[in-house]
């Protein structure tokens, strides 16, 4: 039988005042297994401690009660005790007989037989305890972030900042992402490539910085501080070591008649491009979809052209696969599809265009070189129509449930930049609320009303229908004036919804990430932990979490570069010992634990067990990885075998408890 | 939850406290000109209880039941349920008071959709 | 000690509490000094969600009259997840109990934050009140467990 | 269609699709058919029967089955099909080393039912029209096919098949579920006394036989926590009233969310405990907290007790309820 | 010879009961009938096919041995046993009374089981004659008249009432002290009624059991044959058969913690289960196969081996009844009986 030593804590008399100490000691010690019980003072100060110890010692004791305050005040001042006394921290059980005993009740009798009772409980958790040893595990100083716009931007360039070396996978041919397509930005309207450009530059001179553009993710494995993921790089058909960026082919390429991308299909581009000037890296792609030589065989100009040779139509998809000890998901938004509400009648009219291609419209870069123009005819509109929450805000069955954020600040600006440009153009906005919470933002709204004269309408478009004369009829509400309104308009901008990135749920899937129903990343703790994933190693930063304006972004980037330099700095991860374990001769596979670990810690594989009769059974057995697990327990009730227990909490201990405090 | 809102709300299975007052059903209605009380005030007046003012009102004949707002509301509330509630409510509390088949003739307006008068008939012909 | 005075029956609680929220809530009621009675035991677990309904019956079985299990709010769990799992198992694992016919108010579960000390020692004042009026737990205890069941012979002393 | 059934099953074998066939085997009286393997075409020719006393539900077989090599041939009736379908989303069986037909039901016959209606002493039993006619040692008795219908199959809730490689017959649909629950409400309906004192009477005539359990195509644990010793349930006899209930809660706890409702465990109760009550209440409180949801519907659904939605009812709605 | 009215009955159970319990079959439901205590206005069932067999009274499904409690740092032993009181068995047909016989030869051998003795005292066997057998019933394969039962007192049933006659010492000193609510009749009438019986268990369809390819001795001829596989096939492993067995006496010993002393218990086990043979070092019997095999080999070869030739199957016809996929003795003496040479 286990030697179990009881010590008693008077905690001066904040317990002793109404617990009888000593009957508790006494009582105590006649239990079966208990061969030292004593009672001090002050247990946690050192001569307590040191009193500990010595019984450790001299007892040659297996485990030990502290009957004391509450275990999330001195539980780890007893197990350090215990450990430098050569007993195994977990060996350690507190019965907690001043919070919950001591000092709430007055009765001393009642309070100390309930003090007995505790200490009797513990005894009983004690007994089946085991030694638990923490598990170490190495962190390989690297850190991946996938997505290469703002976020995945500020994130990388504050890891390599603190020395970290950090790979970014983007899926573009250039990182940049959204903010390289905006004009100006809110409330400050300062040029978006301005502030961006040179962001995206030192990531490319960064030496700790390495950028795959034009690459995904294929695979990701192992656990926090040792992922190993592999990439896929797609092929570009250029030498990615040679091109220079000179631009010659995409001049010389003949097809012409590509939609180019980055301005959202309002304009043209050729089948060999760049993406845009100032693109990091700046590299030439083919865009295998249109390329006649990749087509048919036929033509082959570019390389004819390419003074480097760097146009390699036999280019294949390659893989990378590289270690890293942190991963970020800052896989960012898109635009949800406005098609789908035909009263706005998007697929209809040029003139129906989202925010997002108004911002190219007004982008010096864009394709109407920053004048504001019709895309159906080209002239100057004179009467603007904003439709603000486009898709947002609706029932799940006809959009997205959740405010997108960030259009209402947009709009403003948008509308503040159109009358500032062109004062002869009359801009209405159709708003259901205006919401503006955040630094200067709402002056910023103030001003487009107060200043430039903007209308805001306070109500809704049913429908926007194109006529003859090439206007657009926009009938919505002015509920207000409780009038039906119908606005003759030239342009028609609908703030649509964003939606977090399509490839995110897949990523996700690979991260074991978890995600709400919204596809959005969801975070350790909504308040406490909001940049890191419940999947401990994974790190979330921009608006895959949720939807953020530009300065949020960046400053959650930031913070999630904290994280991460905090988690790289380690040189060993230190686990909690209190993990979940699978018993795999009991484990039927039935992925119960699985569905409901928020950590992904679970991992199931096909293991050959040899029966006692020589033959073999192939059986899927949970393994969880204990440098994942949090011990939060809910897995070992998900199971229905009971293969799945806890350690420091199992089942026999947690009912030996039961069994003693009902006794 | 007064009596009558209660009846709106069982006969239409509209969800009024839905509403987020974005106001697209009126910006969609086709009978907004002939309505004194618009799609959207009968969301809130059911929602605030205010049964009888619709009751009293023309406009719940004046309707389309076109569905446009049922269509078009992103937060599901189906405005057109609501007046079609409401109309029953109306009719039925009219008790015999129906109208016959007999009678239309004399009703017919040219600037009457053929539609509504159908479906008029319908709902007092039962 | 909550007692029945009609009765002068005695009450064994059991209060399963989650680590992060609900057992630091009765620790700051103990820091508070807020009274509650001492039929109410505690047993710490990491998480709501490790009570299995198995945890329950037995106490019931080895002589609990009433259960209750206490976790964070729906959407604090220090686990992000845990206790809507919690809720679901608890809901049915009540709701068969009282398809069986055991009286329903001897399980119950609440939600007290860490913050909640007032909350708890209220909580556990009322539940304790709750089962002494419902008297001793017969309808799912183990007679074997009962403690005036007839203790057997002695054999003589050879 | 048993001799539909045998000349399918004997082209899957010719042909090599298959090496064996899962079905059931004609026994002494026509009603005490047993699940079998059969290997060869003779076998099926002499013992296969298919008939309205093939209650028994095959799936669980499978598990074993499919592990052997070579494919299997199952015929599924739509209960078996769920429950097989069940068992694939818990990946209990390899899905590859099987081969599903569906094959329609009608309902399986209950020799306690016949027993139940006085009628003792059954050596045979032919099908007549809408009747059985048993020829007894005491003579022949008549008994109409819906009297002798397995209480299950009186509800029945699907004669749909889940899944399926290859269907035998036409397609069935899924019944309203509205008498399913009869039972159940009636027993909600009653107080809380009344109902204590239903399942006291119920269940203390549990014998622990475990054929309920070991019958159930959901309780499949490589080992079962009642059989245990470490798991502190550990029990071989319900010595104790409180072991009977806590056997039964607990069995009934493991399933939910996952039970198929395919009524094995009260089919095979000795002791003719109603055991698909049990069930039956975790479903009925599934879909009417969780939303409407069937076990074994597909493979790729997570069971309710392993999900969740934020805005899922508070346990107090057991407390709620206007009972006493 | 004593005859009992079916009218009198009540009033002789009354008497009876006076002096011990009781326990008579009632229907229990449509069609179902079980043991119950006999109080006044209990119904008595005809129908003796019981769901649980008799053995229940004497070798109960739990039963406390022993308990043992910690004071301190010291043990003490109690002996749970109170004084067993006097009972007797009513309506136990000509198995179930054949079935005691089995059940001694196992626990009245040395050593003698005390609990199991001390209930054999104190218990009386009322049998009787059975009138309506059911199609399960096979209990002539072993010799046993279902119109002449053993036990302590014979009913023997002519539809009307009951002939009694006491067959052992303690049977006599029950039925004489009821005699006066008994009437005389001649026994040709008891004769009557027993060849009714026996005309009724003449056409039973399981009469020609192939018994003789089963006994002590034919352990090598039928151990490894490879039909058991074939029949095991469909077993779950479920304990059913095992305990409406009148006849299965295994059990297991445990301990339960009160949480005042530790209870050691005995209760029923069952061959059939997984962990019925594990023991340190392992579990001879790995499969369902063997364990399966165990039941019917222990049944109709060992138990006639170590018994002078008696078989362990009383033919009661339970296991036929319940078993639920309906694999059970008479299939596996059936396909085991066929010549090896006609595989």
């Amino acid at each position: 039988m286990r030697k179990i030593g009881v010590f008693v804590c008077h905690c001066g008399t904040n317990i002793a005042a109404t617990v009888d100490v000593k009957a508790v000691a006494e009582t105590l010690g006649r239990e079966p297994s208990v061969v030292v019980s004593e009672d001090y003072p002050y247990m946690c100060s050192e001569s307590g401690q040191n009193l500990i110890k010595d019984s450790i010692r001299d007892y040659g004791l297996d485990g030990i009660v502290i009957c004391s305050c509450s275990p999330r005040m001195h539980e780890n001042t007893f197990r350090k005790a215990a450990a430098s006394a050569g007993l195994n921290p977990y060996m350690v059980e507190i019965a907690n007989i001043r919070e919950q005993c001591s000092w709430i009740h007055k009765d001393k009798a009642e309070a100390t037989e309930k003090a007995i009772l505790l200490g009797k409980a513990a005894i009983a958790k004690v007994l089946l305890n085991t030694p638990l040893i923490a598990g170490e595990s190495g962190v390989v100083k690297r850190a991946l972030v996938i997505g290469g716009g703002i976020a995945g931007i500020q994130t990388a360039l504050d890891i390599a900042e603190a020395g970290f070396p950090v790979d970014i996978v983007e899926q573009k041919p250039t990182i940049g992402g959204k903010m390289a397509q905006l004009d100006k930005t809110f409330p400050t309207l300062d040029c978006s490539a301005c502030i961006l450009t040179p962001k995206m530059v030192d990531c490319a001179q960064n030496e700790n910085i390495k950028i795959y553009s034009y690459s995904e993710i294929e695979s990701v494995s192992g656990f926090v501080g040792n992922f190993t993921v592999k990439i896929r790089r797609k092929a570009r058909y250029v030498d990615e070591t040679k091109c220079t960026g000179c631009g010659l082919c995409t001049e010389k390429c003949p097809v012409k008649k590509v939609p180019n991308e980055f301005n959202l299909g309002l304009d043209n581009r050729r089948a060999v491009y760049i993406p845009f000037a100032q693109a990091v890296p700046k590299i030439a792609a083919i865009d295998a979809d249109y390329c006649n030589m990749l087509k048919n065989g036929k033509c082959g100009l570019c390389s004819k052209v390419c003074t480097v040779g760097a146009i390699d139509y036999k280019q294949e998809d390659t893989f990378v696969e590289e270690r890293y000890g942190a991963i970020v998901a800052a896989t960012g938004y898109e635009i949800a599809d406005v098609s789908r509400y035909g009263e706005y009648a998007y697929n209809q009219s040029k003139d129906v265009v989202t925010s997002l291609e108004l911002e190219r419209l007004m982008n010096a870069a864009g394709p109407t070189g920053g004048t504001l123009l019709r895309p159906s005819d080209g002239k100057h509109p004179h009467t603007i129509v904003f439709v603000q929450c486009v898709g947002s805000r609706c029932t799940p069955d006809k959009g997205k449930p959740y405010c997108s954020k960030i259009c209402c600040m947009y709009t403003a600006k948008h509308a503040m930049l159109i009358r500032e440009k062109y004062p002869d153009t009359e801009v209405y906005v159709f708003y259901i609320d205006v919401r503006t919470p955040g630094k200067n933002f709402d002056e910023f709204w103030r001003r487009a009303v107060e200043e430039f004269g903007v209308h805001y309408i306070k109500g809704a478009v049913g429908k926007i229908s194109p006529r003859p004369d090439g206007t657009l009829d926009v009938q919505g509400s002015d509920l207000l004036m409780d009038e039906q309104l119908h606005i003759s308009a030239d342009l028609v901008v609908l703030a649509a919804a964003i939606e977090p990135s399509k490839t995110a749920r897949s990523l996700a899937t690979m991260l074991t990430a978890s995600m709400d129903t919204n596809d959005f990343f969801t975070e350790a703790h909504p308040k406490l932990r909001p940049v890191e994933s419940p999947t401990a190693g994974i790190f979330l930063s921009g608006v895959c979490q949720g939807p953020k304006d530009i300065p949020e972004t960046v400053a959650q980037a930031s913070a999630c570069a904290a994280k991460v330099i905090g988690l790289l700095s380690k040189d060993k991860l230190k686990g909690n010992p209190c993990v979940a374990h699978s018993d795999e001769m009991m484990c039927n596979g039935c992925s119960n634990c699985a569905n409901v670990c928020p950590y992904g810690a679970i991992t199931y594989s096909d293991k050959e067990f040899r029966m006692p009769d020589r033959t073999t059974k192939t059986r899927r057995v949970a393994w969880v990885n204990p440098a994942v697990c949090q011990g939060c327990g809910a897995c070992t009730v998900a199971c229905p075998s009971g293969a799945m227990d806890l350690l420091g909490f199992s089942n026999s201990q947690i009912m030996a408890e039961v069994d003693a405090l009902c006794r | 939850m007064n009596d009558l809102k209660d009846r709106v709300v069982r006969m239409s299975g509209s969800r009024v406290e839905r509403c987020m007052r974005c106001g697209k059903c009126s910006a969609t209605c086709p009978s907004y000109e002939d309505m004194e009380y618009h799609p959207h005030e009968f969301v809130y007046l059911v929602e605030r209880g205010d049964v009888e003012k619709l009751l009293a009102s023309e406009s719940i004949y004046k309707c389309l039941t076109c569905f446009a707002c049922v269509e078009r509301c992103p937060r599901g509330v189906e405005p057109a349920k609501v007046v079609e509630a409401v109309r029953l409510i109306a009719v039925r509390e009219q008790g015999k008071n129906r109208l016959k088949p007999d009678d239309l003739p004399a009703l017919t307006d040219a600037d009457l959709p053929g539609q509504a008068l159908a479906t008029a008939l319908r709902k007092y012909a039962k | 000690m909550q007692v029945n005075e009609q009765t002068g029956f005695v009450p064994t609680i059991v209060a399963f509490c989650c680590n992060w929220c609900s057992y630091a809530g009765a620790d700051l009621s103990g820091t508070n000094r807020l009274q509650y009675p001492a039929n109410v035991k505690i047993i710490r677990v990491p998480c709501s969600c490790r009570v299995n309904p198995m945890f329950i019956l037995r106490a019931f079985g080895r002589g609990a009259d009433g259960v209750i299990l206490c976790g964070c709010h729906p959407g604090d769990c220090h686990y992000t997840t845990g206790n809507y799992y919690t809720r679901r198992r608890m809901t049915l694992l009540c709701s068969m109990l009282d398809y069986l016919g055991i009286e329903r108010k001897r399980t119950r579960v609440e939600w007290v934050s860490a913050a909640e000390g007032a909350k708890f020692a209220k909580t556990m004042r009322s539940f304790a009140e709750e089962i002494a009026a419902l008297g001793p737990n017969r309808r799912l205890e183990d007679l074997r467990v009962r403690k005036s069941e007839p203790e057997g012979r002695v054999p003589d002393a050879e | 269609m048993r001799n539909k059934l045998v000349e399918r099953a004997k082209e899957l074998l010719a042909d090599g699709t298959v090496t064996r066939v899962i079905g059931w085997k004609r026994g002494e009286f026509s009603y005490d058919v047993t699940p079998a393997v059969f290997e060869t075409a003779e076998e099926l020719e002499k013992d296969f029967v298919y008939d309205g006393f093939c209650g028994a539900n095959v799936s669980k077989y499978l598990i074993r089955e499919s592990a052997k090599e070579g494919k299997i041939l199952a015929f599924l009736k739509p209960c078996d099909a769920f429950s097989f379908n069940q068992l694939l989303a818990e990946h209990r069986i390899r899905r590859e080393n099987v081969y599903a037909v569906g094959i329609p039901c009608e309902g399986m016959a209950d020799i306690g039912k016949i027993r139940s209606a006085g009628i003792d002493g059954v050596t045979g039993i032919r099908e007549e029209g809408e009747e059985f006619v048993l020829s007894t040692l005491y003579g022949e008795e008549r008994i109409a096919k819906k009297d002798a219908l397995a209480e299950r199959c009186l509800v029945c809730k699907s004669k749909r098949h889940p899944v399926y490689d290859e269907l035998i017959g036409e397609e069935g649909e899924d019944l309203p579920d509205d008498a399913r629950f009869e039972a159940v409400d009636k027993l909600e309906k009653m107080t809380a006394e009344e109902r204590f004192q239903f399942w006291r009477g119920e269940l203390s005539r549990c014998i622990r036989c475990n054929a309920c359990r070991n019958v159930c195509p959901a309780c499949t644990c490589e080992n079962c926590v009642f059989d245990n010793p470490d798991s502190g349930l550990s029990q071989k006899a319900a010595a104790d009233p409180f072991e009977e209930s806590m056997y039964h809660i607990i069995r009934a706890f493991h399933v939910a969310g996952r039970c198929t409702d395919c009524g094995e465990c009260s089919r095979v109760c000795p002791e003719n405990i109603p055991l698909h009550l049990l069930n039956r209440k975790f479903i009925k409180d599934i879909d009417e907290l969780y939303g409407a949801y069937r076990a074994g519907e597909n493979a790729e659904n997570k069971n309710p007790l392993v999900s969740f939605r934020e805005e899922d009812a508070e346990p107090s709605v057991v407390h709620e309820r206007g009972r006493a | 010879m004593l005859y009992l009215k079916a009218e009198k009955l009540d009033a002789f159970l009354a008497r009876a009961a006076e002096t011990r319990k009781l326990y008579v079959p009632v229907d229990s439901e449509p069609g179902r009938s079980s043991y119950r205590e006999w109080t006044p206005g209990t119904a008595v069932s005809r129908g003796l096919h019981t769901t649980r067999s008799a053995k229940d009274f004497f070798f109960p499904q739990t039963e406390n041995l022993a308990g043992f409690r910690v004071e301190d740092k010291k043990i003490r032993v109690i002996d749970p046993r109170a004084e067993t009181e006097d009972f007797a068995v009513f309506g136990v047909r000509a198995c179930d009374a054949r079935s005691f016989g089995i059940l001694d030869k196992v626990f009245l051998a040395d050593p003698v089981d005390t609990y199991y003795e001390n209930r054999r005292r104190h218990g009386l066997i009322l049998s009787m004659s059975c009138r309506r057998p059911a199609e399960t019933c096979f209990c002539k394969n072993f010799g046993i008249d279902a119109a002449e039962p053993e036990g302590d007192v014979r009913f023997t049933d002519d539809g009307d009432g009951w002939y009694l006659e006491a067959l052992t010492e303690a049977g006599k000193a029950f039925l004489d002290p009821l005699a006066d609510l008994c009437e005389d009749r001649d026994p040709a009438g008891a004769e009557a009624a027993k060849e009714k019986t026996r005309e009724i268990v003449d056409r039973l369809p399981l009469n020609d059991l192939p018994v003789g390819k089963f006994g002590g001795g034919k352990t090598k001829e039928l151990f490894d044959r490879p039909e058991w596989a074939e029949l095991s096939e469909a077993c779950i492993g479920c304990g059913t058969c095992t305990f409406v067995c009148p006849t299965c006496q295994c059990y297991d010993i445990r301990d339960f913690d009160t949480g005042r002393e530790i209870r050691r218990f005995r209760c029923w086990d069952s061959c059939m289960y997984s962990d019925f043979t594990k023991m340190a070092g392992g579990n001879p019997r790995l499969t369902q196969k063997e364990r399966f095999r165990q039941r019917f080999m222990h049944k109709l070869v060992y138990f006639p081996e170590n018994n002078g030739g008696e078989f362990g199957c009383v033919g009661c016809g339970r296991c036929l009844a319940s078993c639920p996929i309906h694999m059970h003795i008479v299939k596996v003496m059936k396909r085991l009986g066929e010549d090896e040479n006609e595989q």
